[in-house]
């Protein structure tokens, strides 16, 4: 038995860009246990929703996390909608669906490009990044903002996008999946990028369950769920069904993910095929009363939203469960046992996000 | 708009681990725990299986903060029974993995146990 | 004697000349690979030069030391090979720096340039056994240890130890801290290790480690030549074409794990080096 | 000397920032922006480095990490802080677990305003921080380098 040393992974480590402690306790470069420690980013946001007004309280809903931005808002804005009775327009919904297959696509290329940076590709990094800022130009043309977009509100969507514009971003997204497919090639084929993910971090099927592991995660393990099965906004209209792998190690996950992107680039042109003229919004009558769990799916999975009004303007209480959060404890089981150099890969396929989790 | 139909169940916490063991073993997915303060502890807890979204109410006086943990039945909940016990004030007996009060570190003890301000403040925002 | 002397002085001044604008190409390059534009080609220069005005914590009095000495042994190691001396010297003087600079990131208390200090170890033993290999093979080949007696021969020892020569190429992308092999201190900042061996240093010591490590890889470049010394020009092509190659390797693969590299390397050593080694031994008789 | 100019070293760290703002950091040195033409490397060590990059605001658990971090970083050094949260707490400020912005912690040389910030405006930031560094470099050098190292205020 080799001698026990602890090394600190974070909070300020180069890999992840965001502060996650775990102690890794360690027998030479094997990990025996990762003991986590967070709440360097708890900003007490759901808090907040007791002195903030709650349409103000979308903005904020949006600022959990700058990655998923956008369905944090729209999932704020479903619940709140649910205790209002509220039936949005439907040119709305196709938006909000449009949106957030985009901030999907954007949230994966992102992960790509973090995990080709952890295991020491950084021309694959480059590349995915290269990807993705011309998405973000399209996310800026159509909502206004890169990272946060700010267009969901409340009773609807804050803009409009005239039919020229989802024209021309309907272009652009084809040249741009022309060029994700290469990208998508390297990370499905490339023998060093298989070499550093398969076998590594192996999550089964009854653990995953178990331990509540939510999203690409999940589905990396072979369950076939995935929220937008429940059907909200317009999801039902749609054609699409959740993408699963079976082996449950880190190349599932990434396959998981590289698929999504592909069905992402479907739905939204699939929504925007479908899309019909109409109101963006509606007024917001009145004050939420009762209490609602509303689940979506995230880039990184199932998030659930509670909310509970007492007919003032204020929420009596509002709660998030993220995807990461759902995902830290199936996370410490798979780094058991792992080598130090697949720590950082290992960590990074549960797309960890940790402001998200500690809100 | 309703997304999905919520199915509701309200016990006793004595009764809890028992009925979220069963649930295990039906094999319902823990989606989350949520707790709440304000006149009384309320502890939602939910589950899913087959679409279906089931949450169990326990509720308790502020007076006793004392909860059965169910890291037995599913380990997972013990980075929300942690977030309880540091945000709530609450105690969690048989928890796997405690924190013992330290998962976050906190500016200010159990932030939720106070009860929110009935009107709310004026724009600029006054600090707690 | 005289060119001896005249290899020492050049190799000691123009070392680093070369050494850095070879860095700064390869950062370049690498842009270029990854589309972006990249740093100024003098880049590595302005980066030592500020890390020279840069004032550094120093986190224990050894550490210093043997950075210096780890400078000092590379800097011997060169000057035996372009003075035209034995090969195994400059092997051993640089084995002897690798353990130097390993021993400095073990002085700290760094968990990082601790496994760092380990990974170092493990790739020279993952590198050693090539290492020797080639200076044993050049000697079954060109009769000689001598850098000079080899060079001067006219013996074109890649034809003759064309695996050899590969192994050594694999070893090479170990020596220069490249992906797949760069495990124990990259170039590149996101890795598990943070810095790895570097971690710990700060202001000069780190200007010190940059300036060595273009020592050490005009040294590696030096041994690539030594392969076509027969053509001396074509040397100096292939020495440039490896290097850039390993830049593009690189740029092509992600980074293994330990265990992967010591066996890749000890296979090569095994496969490619010693079956030439037979084969030149036999026919050579 | 001019090199700092030439060669600044970059470590950036999340205080507690929403990510929106800590991607944009990373956006830089990707090729749309490319700060690697300006000799900006993320060093991601803060040994390494002269300019620390904050994002987000300051909490009790990661305060005295942002303090470790300043303290670790060989003078001359200066701190950027990026976005609305690192400025002033941004729209986090009311909450009960946030201290406000990195000034409250450590001295800051620039402000970059943003929510999130832009990529263009990081870039624009740390380039003014350079001329600062630039005459921390002469003064810690006038003074023979052996002065007394700024204090924390």
């Amino acid at each position: 038995m080799g001698q026990r040393t602890i090394i600190p992974f974070g909070p300020q480590h180069p890999v992840l860009p965001e502060p996650i402690h775990l102690d890794l306790v360690m027998e030479d470069e094997k990990v025996v246990e990762a003991i986590p420690s967070i709440g360097f980013i708890h900003r007490g946001l759901e808090k907040m929703a007791e002195k903030k007004d709650f349409q103000e309280m979308a903005y904020i809903a949006e600022r959990i996390c700058g990655i998923c931005s956008f369905i944090h808002s729209m999932g704020y804005c479903q619940a709140i909608e649910a205790l209002l009775k509220l039936e949005i327009p439907k040119r709305a919904e196709y938006l909000r669906v449009i949106w957030s297959e985009m901030s999907r696509i954007h949230s994966h290329l992102l992960w790509l490009g973090l995990t080709a940076d952890a295991f020491g590709f950084e021309s694959l990094f480059m590349h995915s990044w290269r990807v993705r800022e011309k998405l973000l130009d399209l996310i800026e043309e159509t909502s206004g903002g890169r990272v946060i977009f700010g267009v969901c509100k409340v009773g609807g969507v804050r803009r409009d996008v005239d039919a020229e514009t989802l024209r021309r971003a309907l272009e652009a997204l084809a040249a741009l999946e022309a060029e994700y497919r290469e990208i998508a090639g390297v990370f499905s084929r490339d023998a060093s990028v298989k070499r550093r993910m398969t076998g590594i971090g192996v999550l089964p099927k009854e653990d995953a369950r178990a331990l509540g592991a939510v999203g690409p995660t999940l589905r990396g393990s072979g369950v076939a769920w995935d929220a937008r099965r429940l059907q909200y906004a317009v999801y039902g209209e749609l054609d699409w069904a959740p993408i699963t792998e079976e082996a449950g190690d880190c190349q599932a996950r990434c396959l998981v993910r590289i698929r999504e992107i592909f069905q992402s680039f479907d739905l939204i042109r699939q929504a925007a095929g479908k899309i019909s003229d109409g109101p963006v919004a509606v007024k917001v009558p009145g004050n939420p009363r009762g209490e609602y769990f509303a689940r979506l799916e995230q880039p990184r999975g199932e998030v659930v939203y509670y909310v509970k009004g007492n007919g003032t303007k204020n929420l009596q209480r509002f709660r998030v469960r993220t995807p990461t959060f759902a995902n830290l404890p199936p996370l410490l089981k798979i780094l058991q046992g792992c080598e130090l150099s697949d720590v950082p890969v290992i960590v990074l396929t549960i797309d960890p996000c940790i402001s998200c989790a500690e809100r | 708009m309703m997304i999905e139909e919520q199915f509701w169940e309200t016990l006793d916490r004595a009764a809890l681990p028992a009925r979220v063991g069963t649930l295990a073993k039906e094999g319902w997915r823990l989606v989350q725990i949520c707790g709440s303060c304000h006149e009384a502890f309320e502890i939602l807890y939910s589950f899913d299986k087959d679409d279906r979204f089931l949450s169990l109410r326990v509720a308790f006086s502020k007076d006793d903060p004392v909860l059965p943990s169910i890291t037995e039945s599913y380990f997972g909940a013990f980075s929300y029974e942690n977030e309880m016990q540091d945000l709530f004030g609450l105690k969690l007996t048989g928890l796997k993995l405690n924190f013992n009060g330290n998962f976050y570190r906190l500016a200010k003890k159990n932030p939720f146990l106070d009860t929110p301000p009935a009107v709310a403040p004026a724009p600029g925002g006054v600090s707690s | 004697m005289k060119t001896a002397l005249l290899g020492v002085v050049l190799w000691l001044i123009a070392a680093p000349l070369v050494g850095g604008l070879l860095a700064g190409a390869d950062r370049i390059l690498s842009a270029r690979l990854q589309g972006r534009v990249g740093p100024p080609l003098l880049q590595p220069f302005y980066d030592a030069l500020k890390l020279w005005d840069k004032r550094g914590g120093v986190v224990n009095r050894f550490q210093n030391f043997y950075m210096v000495a780890f400078f000092a042994f590379v800097l011997a190691s060169g000057a035996i090979f372009f003075a035209g001396g034995d090969l195994l010297l400059v092997i051993f003087a640089l084995t002897l720096a690798g353990v130097m600079l390993a021993l400095g990131a073990w002085s700290t208390h760094s968990p990082y340039s601790h496994v760092g200090a380990e990974r170092e170890i493990l790739q020279m033993m993952a590198y050693e056994p090539m290492l020797l290999l080639a200076a044993v093979g050049m000697y079954l080949a060109g009769r000689s240890f001598h850098v000079n007696a080899l060079a001067s021969s006219g013996i074109p020892l890649v034809l003759q130890l064309p695996g050899v020569f590969l192994g050594f190429l694999l070893i090479l992308t170990i020596k220069l801290r490249k992906s797949p092999f760069d495990l124990s201190a990259s170039h590149h900042a996101h890795q598990e290790l943070v810095r790895g061996i570097t971690t710990e240093y700060s202001g000069r010591s780190l200007a010190l480690f940059e300036i060595a490590h273009w020592y050490e890889n005009v040294l590696l470049l030096g041994f690539v030549w030594l392969f076509f010394a027969f053509n001396p020009a074509l040397g100096v092509a292939a020495a440039l074409a490896v290097y850039f190659l390993e830049v593009v390797v690189d740029n092509a693969y992600a980074r293994l794990t330990w265990k992967v590299t010591v066996r890749a390397a000890w296979i090569a050593a095994a496969i490619l080096g010693a079956t030439n080694l037979a084969v030149v031994k036999l026919l050579l008789r | 000397m001019a090199f700092f100019k030439k060669s600044p070293w970059l470590l950036h760290y999340d205080a507690s920032s929403c990510n929106g703002c800590d991607i944009e950091v990373l956006a830089c040195l990707t090729p749309i922006y490319d700060v690697e033409r300006f000799g900006i490397v993320n060093t991601g060590n803060p040994k390494h480095a002269d300019i620390l990059l904050i994002t987000g605001a300051v909490n009790v658990q990661n305060e005295e990490i942002v303090r470790n971090l300043y303290g670790q970083m060989p003078d001359p050094k200066v701190v950027v802080a990026a976005g609305a949260c690192a400025m002033s707490g941004g729209v986090f400020q009311d909450s009960y677990n946030v201290l406000g912005g990195i000034d409250k912690v450590i001295p800051v040389d620039v402000y970059v305003p943003g929510c999130a910030v832009r990529p263009e405006a990081i870039i624009d930031g740390v380039v003014q921080s350079l001329a600062i560094l630039e005459r921390k470099a002469a003064e810690l050098k006038r003074r023979g380098g052996s002065g007394e190292p700024e204090k924390p205020s």
